[in-house]
């Protein structure tokens, strides 16, 4: 029997399984070959909620999402053509993602009595054998089966055995997609250069896979995905915390200073900390506190000795940092404040994502106590923001709150990466001689209403500071009320003032004199310019701009704002960006909220825009 | 350098800032007794960082003519640690009260000696809160009358020598700021030692808890209430060393020397943590029957590495290992690809 | 020669010296006899700053103002009428305050060239003999030697003798006011009781003083001000920190709950705890925490006992407390934070008044975090709105920010106290049985959207509750996208819903479709209220409302704000309650900021409602 | 009341909610002994409650079918603190695991032991942060590989029964998840006594730090490596006690009881805090050269008035003396005047 080859602009698929199954490996080795073949590609991992539940139940099922095309890929995808599942509960938990007429393969050995029990499926049902699932096309594979054959003279016992299944199944995916598999089996060479028997059994059971596609009957189309247009240049695949941990290093040796990450763990910051952790030979010291606050506080001393003092937490420890940020404020230090956003309050929901903390980041603190804001658009973007981040506070002299979520944390899409010298350089200057006759005023501020960074162990400058109200330019204790008055004044002309330092606002898609402008920040991007696109495509008359600099927000947006009929601002959360927008500007911005933990999808947006434009 | 040494005195270290305590605190003597002892350290002002939380007592860096930080409440411990870790060539000195180190600090405080960062930390203890105008703290009395126990304190109060030991201090020592002497002499051994040293100091508060120390402080009382403990010497103390004591199994008892040999005292050690924890328990108030006298003096010494220089280590051996991380190398990542 | 009698509608007066000079006993005891006498009175402290400096310097000055008149008063007094100084220090301070034409009386003994010194005169400047206080009428009084004197027989030490300095002013003011020393000897009598010499002396030295008015020629005027036209009853003076105890201790008994305040002392809050914990016959179980976070964790802890949980702060501390706060309203658990303001940002001026914490009160949180926030307008008003933040909390089982301040904490009033039993009860349900079958449900709510408070100790109610996202009903741990933004949507609707049982908000003076409506909320009410009436006495179209309510709004505030052509929003920060008001009604709301850790002056008021009119 | 105690059984402490630890985890078996003991102790299920911070362990309350709270991460003990202040009728227990209760939560956790409220709180030690996915914890070895320590922690580890001591606790006691009998008997105990009852339960946790304590608790080794105390008791321990422990002045010292009368031998006295330190630092690895058995039992038992006795007391008095407050007298204050 023949089989067609059919061609997509772009797939997206997911593999399912348990904890246990390798899932997570299966996806990436798909995504990297899909990545050296040329497809534009977005990823997304759903592991389990923080504790790791008991096989085969549905707590315990991880999945890894895989968007790749011939096209731009913005979202690691709305809804899937291909759903892998290992064992029921994989089914039962992902199904409701499934395009309808989508594809579903099964590993009928995970369906057995037992897992259907632990999937919760009731006595007696079989979603593969009662024709529930008549709206898809289901094709069974006993996986384990054919594993377990192909090893038969391997001499590998059966639990070694059957730890090799995922490739079998990434072997048929490769058939399916009809690509090579020579980076998996580079992989799979490098990954047990110890064992050789295990490179030999893994490789065996990848061929196996391909093959079954190629001789067994039950499989009748392959699909071809052809490579994107992407600009020319060598890329790599990147997460979002990975790139902020770059961005960290990258600021740091751009400005020559030590970075000092000072954190405590918490989901779902702790990879940038994990990732930094590995790189001590950058002189990245990073530093495990006892709690969010000491974290804080041993970053702003890092910072005061001279370091790029960084500290990262999310949700609740954000909370408790409020009362040292407003301290590093008061001292005027550079201080970056990472946050990856999750869905709140309290202890909420911790792997879950959510724009949840940006009136915090900007309203948050007691007193009149401004500092910058910056948020990260994409997984690549968080290098770039983060590394504003890191610019502004060094050359501004104050803490900067970066915002990541965990959406774009644990998010992966293709990186044309930079070299070295192509990043700018930041301006960080140590004061080094007195700045007022015979004497030092740390309070003496430049013309961007800095004042000047002097570091412990320059003859002369000794000085003191702290976090009661100063005297101007001495920094002595004042309680002085026109000087108060001053000093609030000017901390908050100082951070409004960095607006001349930052880029203007531009649209990302679509003209101006829009009837509606989709106004999104964050972790948002991806979704609003698919929808955007869609929107455009459909002739409809829209544009999407995008905030990265939150506060303060660059001096164009509201002309820009003004230009446009209406304005639409999504956000996963209950409404926080458009308090600002409506407050400062006082246009009738009109909010699309979703508070689910999950990302857009282009049919939230355009329904919106529809509603809005009749 | 030696220049340097010789050139500095008590008074380059007085600021141009009008010290602002109550007239007749305590804060003013510790204030002198520190400014006269830096000068013998052979520091130089611009490598010395006092850093404090919030008090009256935490106001000292501004009037210390070095670096300083008044940061906020509990956290000058924390801030501190980070400083050190990144810059292991300054003297950092910490100024913190009773309640700063041990009631809203108290978390930091055990860490930073767990974790020996080579610090002082100067721990102003007038069982109160001075600069809140009088509430009790973690080391009032039980039964102390303040403005937030009005019928009299029920917290059970901390013994700090003992929280410290517990959480594996390497410096423990008591002062008092009526004892300018043997205060200078053990700030210099909190100075020379390296790691976290922690130096409580029994200081008046004339306005809120006027006396709290008279007791060990005032001449009369003095010699019977007190014992001033040296390396290598017998515990004595009263008139003339009249009394001494003795270690029996692992209960102090008081001697009469008229009836014993100084050989068969307690001879202090203050390298074992045991008996270090004997001495820090020797807290009942002298007005107890068969009380013991308080012990003041270094009491516990450590030799254990600082976190700073584990810190440095292990990033020199990385550093030797992989060498110097090449920023291009780890932007490359592991696999990359190309799009012509 | 004769001495005339001039009739005053009001009388500013401060009295001025060192700590330890009697200053704030000299003062509360002329309040006291002022208040007896009839007039109405507002009066302010002002402490040196929290360490006592050295006798005689500039920082060591304290000061009482007292405000006292025929007519209503509303603040302490814009400027000094008169000036009581006991030493140059105490001039140098005050002397600014001071009214054109103004009087000061000085006591010369404390003008010696040691005080002159200390006060930092330059040398050879001595303002009561180099004529720089000619705008001024200058009264010098050697009050050291007329004490002495008076009291030479009575075989007093010097140092005991010159404590009873004070009572010769008093004496001379009680005079100059022709007021009736009844009260002061009662008091003098009750305090010295256990030493009858002090007795006689002091009421001596009163009785001289008062003579010396009689006797001396150098005064040649008295005053007179009437009794002022207040509504009948019994009334005390009272400060804003008291009141916010009684309010609490009243809640309490209104509830039947017992009162747990955890709390860590910080200025200017701790006066509460000082309060509170005299009154243990009360049941009243004050917690004094290790920090903050213990201290509201605590409460919590109470609350979730079946007590009344308070916990208070300020500045810095309310900060420390953000964490815990969103934990309560996950938990729906009563609970009060008080929040005394204080200048910020960090430690900020902890002795001076800000209204610095409104939008932290209101969006300082992770997450979609919304609890309910009231606002304390004077003095007495703390009893007031503290209650009404315990009815919410028990009522509608949420946590309520009680914002009071620095200026009415420390302020104080007559006031006109209500009997026990004219208070409104608070209706609090503890849950008795199952509320859904044979189950408890911690989450099944009402029609207020309130879940049932379901305390330890009743059999079959047993439950789990916590911060991570709860489903629906059970209160169980959930992850689902749709629970998470029900929940996250009720938590909101459930606050909102408050706005059905709080009062509409009323003009407080002037009518509606004015030109101008000055839009207030927390301590500025007494100075609003006086540029109001000052203002409408110029025939100016302006109007006063002042919020109380800040969170949620009073349902009519809108229609309210529109019925006037412009509105002005005098606040005490940088800008905050206008923030809430144009995002909320897109309302041109104009801002008047004063950040000076000092109160309004009608003046500044004015100035401002001007500049609107043309 | 008896028939309650008959009714109650351990199945009646379990909740509708599945168990969400990974397979295999210590958590499980702590879980079981709990319910197994709390039935055996005369309480009612709606007088006890069970307050958590976050962590892998602070999951407990939702599988105990009491009254229950998972808190925020490291202030069970505060929330606890409220909870006892109002309502000493409950039983009241805390969960929590080594990083929330030595981590973020070290100074609640130090004033809770200061302030002996009469709490127990069950510190489940798996020397990791397993919710977090593997991060080093106070208690984690220097030189462990972690996700935050890929090249070793350099952090010097929390003592926490000496760092309990340290902070005045009263009663302190160690077990571990795999010896089922132990556990349950300390359990009781910690139930039985007044005041705050720590007891430290070594718990593997297989995933991020599996056989941490496989030398204590595997039949091979165990006998060698452990150490059971007993009140009353000689320090016995090695294959059928083939070894006992001196105390020689202030040291212990492994003897074998071949060679000495066991009358000879340390006896374990759970009332002397000198000792109690004593054994708290029996900590070394059993790795290390001459290291001693790690002690498990109740090392310290301390007879302290709990703070909300002293509370309720002070209370009552004043209440006695002033009579129970009117509301009416506290609002008309001192001194009042009226406007006809
Ligand atoms: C976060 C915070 N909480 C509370 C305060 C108020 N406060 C300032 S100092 C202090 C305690 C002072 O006592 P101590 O540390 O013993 O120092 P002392 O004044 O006695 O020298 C308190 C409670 C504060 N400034 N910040
Ligand atoms: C304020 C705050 N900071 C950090 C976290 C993340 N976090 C949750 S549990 C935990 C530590 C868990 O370790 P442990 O207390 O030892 O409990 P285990 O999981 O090992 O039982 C951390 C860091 C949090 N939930 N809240
Ligand atoms: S209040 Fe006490 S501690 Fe503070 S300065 Fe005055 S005397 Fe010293
Ligand atoms: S991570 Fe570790 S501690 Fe947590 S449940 Fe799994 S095994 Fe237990
Ligand atoms: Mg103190
Ligand atoms: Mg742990």
């Amino acid at each position: 029997m023949s089989v067609s080859i059919e061609v997509k602009e772009d797939v997206t698929i997911m593999f399912a399984g348990d904890s246990g199954d390798g899932i997570q490996l299966t996806g990436t080795q798909f995504t990297d070959t899909a990545a050296l073949f040329g497809n534009d590609i977005s990823t997304f991992p759903n592991f389990p909620a923080e504790i790791r539940a008991p096989q085969g139940t549905l707590a315990g099922v991880s999945g890894f999402q895989l968007h790749f095309g011939s096209i731009e890929m913005n979202t690691p995808g709305d809804a899937l053509d291909v759903l892998v599942v290992m064992n029921a509960a994989a089914l039962k938990a992902n199904l409701k993602s499934l395009k309808n007429g989508g594809i579903i393969l099964a590993n009928s050995d995970g369906f057995d009595l037992k897992n259907l029990k632990l999937a919760k499926y009731p006595d007696g049902v079989h979603p593969l054998k009662d024709g529930s699932l008549g709206n898809y096309k289901v094709y069974e594979i006993d996986v384990t089966k054919h594993t377990k054959s192909a090893l038969s003279e391997s001499g590998l016992g059966t639990k070694e055995a059957e730890r090799s299944k995922n490739m079998f199944v990434l072997g048929f995916i490769y058939w399916m997609y009809n690509r090579n598999m020579e980076h998996s089996i580079k992989f799979i060479e490098e990954k047990f250069k110890k064992r050789p028997d295990l490179i030999e059994a893994n490789i065996k059971v990848l061929k196996a896979g391909y093959n079954f596609g190629e001789t067994s009957e039950i499989f009748n189309s392959r699909y071809e995905v052809k490579a994107a247009p992407m600009p020319k240049g060598v890329y790599r695949g990147i997460m979002g915390n990975q790139a902020t941990a770059l961005g960290l290093i990258a600021a740091a040796q751009k400005s020559g200073l030590d970075l000092f990450y000072g954190t405590y763990p918490i989901t779902p910051a702790s990879d940038i900390l994990h990732e930094l952790s590995k790189h001590k030979n950058f002189g990245v010291k990073t530093f495990q506190a006892e709690d969010e606050i000491a974290a804080i506080c041993a970053a702003i001393g890092a910072s005061f000795g001279g370091s790029l003092g960084v500290t990262a937490s999310s949700g609740p420890g954000i909370a408790l940092k409020t009362e040292a940020i407003g301290l590093a404020l008061m001292l005027e230090l550079p201080l970056v404040i990472v946050n990856v956003q999750r869905g709140g309050p309290s202890t909420g929901m911790p792997t879950k994502t959510e724009q949840a903390d940006l009136l915090q980041a900007i309203y948050g603190r007691n007193g009149e106590a401004p500092v910058a804001v910056v948020a990260a658009s994409t997984p690549s973007d968080c290098f770039e923001m983060v590394f504003e981040a890191c610019r502004i506070a060094i050359e501004h002299m104050t803490p900067v709150m970066f915002l990541s979520d965990g959406y774009i944390a644990n998010g992966a899409e293709p990186w044309r990466f930079p070299k070295a010298d192509e990043i700018k350089e930041i301006e960080r200057r140590f004061a080094k001689e007195k700045n007022k006759g015979d004497k030092f005023m740390p309070y003496l501020r430049n013309e961007k209403l800095v004042r000047p960074w002097a570091i412990p162990g320059v003859e002369g400058l000794e000085h003191r500071i702290g976090g009661i109200e100063k005297e101007d330019i001495t920094g002595n204790i004042s309680y002085d009320p026109d000087n108060h008055e001053h000093m609030v004044k000017t901390r908050a002309a100082k951070i409004d003032m960095i607006a001349d330092y930052i880029p203007l606002q531009t649209l990302d898609s679509g003209a101006e004199n829009a009837d509606v402008l989709i106004l999104g920040w964050g972790g948002t991007y991806g979704a609003l310019k698919n929808a955007t696109a869609e929107l455009l495509a459909e002739g409809k008359s829209v544009a999407h701009a995008h905030v990265k600099y939150m506060h303060p927000l660059p001096k164009n947006l509201e002309s820009l704002l003004r230009k446009h009929k209406q304005v639409l601002i999504p956000e996963l959360n209950n409404g926080q960006m458009i308090k600002i927008i409506r407050d400062k500007f006082l246009i009738d911005a009109k909010g699309l909220n979703k508070i689910q933990g999950l990302p857009f999808y282009s049919a939230d947006i355009k329904n919106a825009v529809y509603k809005l434009l009749n | 350098m030696s220049i340097e040494l010789k050139s500095m005195t008590a008074k380059d270290l007085i600021t141009d800032q009008e010290v602002r305590w109550c007239p007749g605190c305590g804060d003013y003597s510790i204030l002198k007794q520190v400014q006269t002892v830096i000068p013998e350290l052979g520091l130089k002002r611009e490598n010395i960082v006092f850093i404090s939380g919030i008090g009256c007592s935490s106001r000292f860096p501004y009037y210390m003519e070095t670096y300083g930080m008044h940061s906020i409440h509990g956290r000058a411990t924390a801030i501190a640690s980070g400083l050190k870790s990144v810059r292991n060539d300054l003297s950092v000195w910490i100024v913190t009260g009773d309640g700063d180190s041990m009631s809203i600090g108290g978390n930091h405080f055990i860490h930073l000696m767990r974790r020996n960062f080579d610090v002082n930390i100067l721990l102003f203890n007038n069982e109160i809160y001075g600069l809140t105008k009088g509430q009790y703290s973690p080391t009032s009395h039980e039964g102390q009358i303040t403005k937030s126990s009005p019928y009299g304190v029920i917290d059970h109060a901390f013994n700090p020598a003992a929280l410290c030991l517990g959480a594996d201090a390497t410096f423990v020592a008591r002062a008092m700021d009526r004892d300018p002497i043997q205060l200078r002499d053990v700030l210099k051994r909190a100075h020379l030692h390296k790691g976290s040293s922690v130096l409580e100091i029994y200081q008046n508060c004339n306005v809120f808890n006027d006396g709290a120390f008279e007791i060990f402080t005032e001449k009369a009382s003095k010699k019977l209430t007190t014992l001033f403990v040296n390396h290598g010497q017998p515990l004595l103390f009263g008139e003339n060393n009249s009394k001494g004591i003795i270690l029996d199994g692992i209960s102090p008892k008081i001697v009469d020397m008229a009836t014993i040999s100084s050989n068969d005292l307690w001879i202090h050690d203050e390298n074992d943590r045991v008996k270090a924890g004997i001495l820090a328990r020797m807290f009942d108030h002298p007005s107890t029957e068969g009380a013991m006298p308080r012990p003041f003096g270094v009491f516990y010494v450590e030799n254990r590495p600082c976190y700073e220089d584990l810190l440095n280590h292990q990033i020199e051996e990385i550093t030797t290992k992989r060498g110097k991380g090449n920023l291009d190398d780890i932007l490359k990542g592991n696999s990359v690809w190309e799009i012509q």
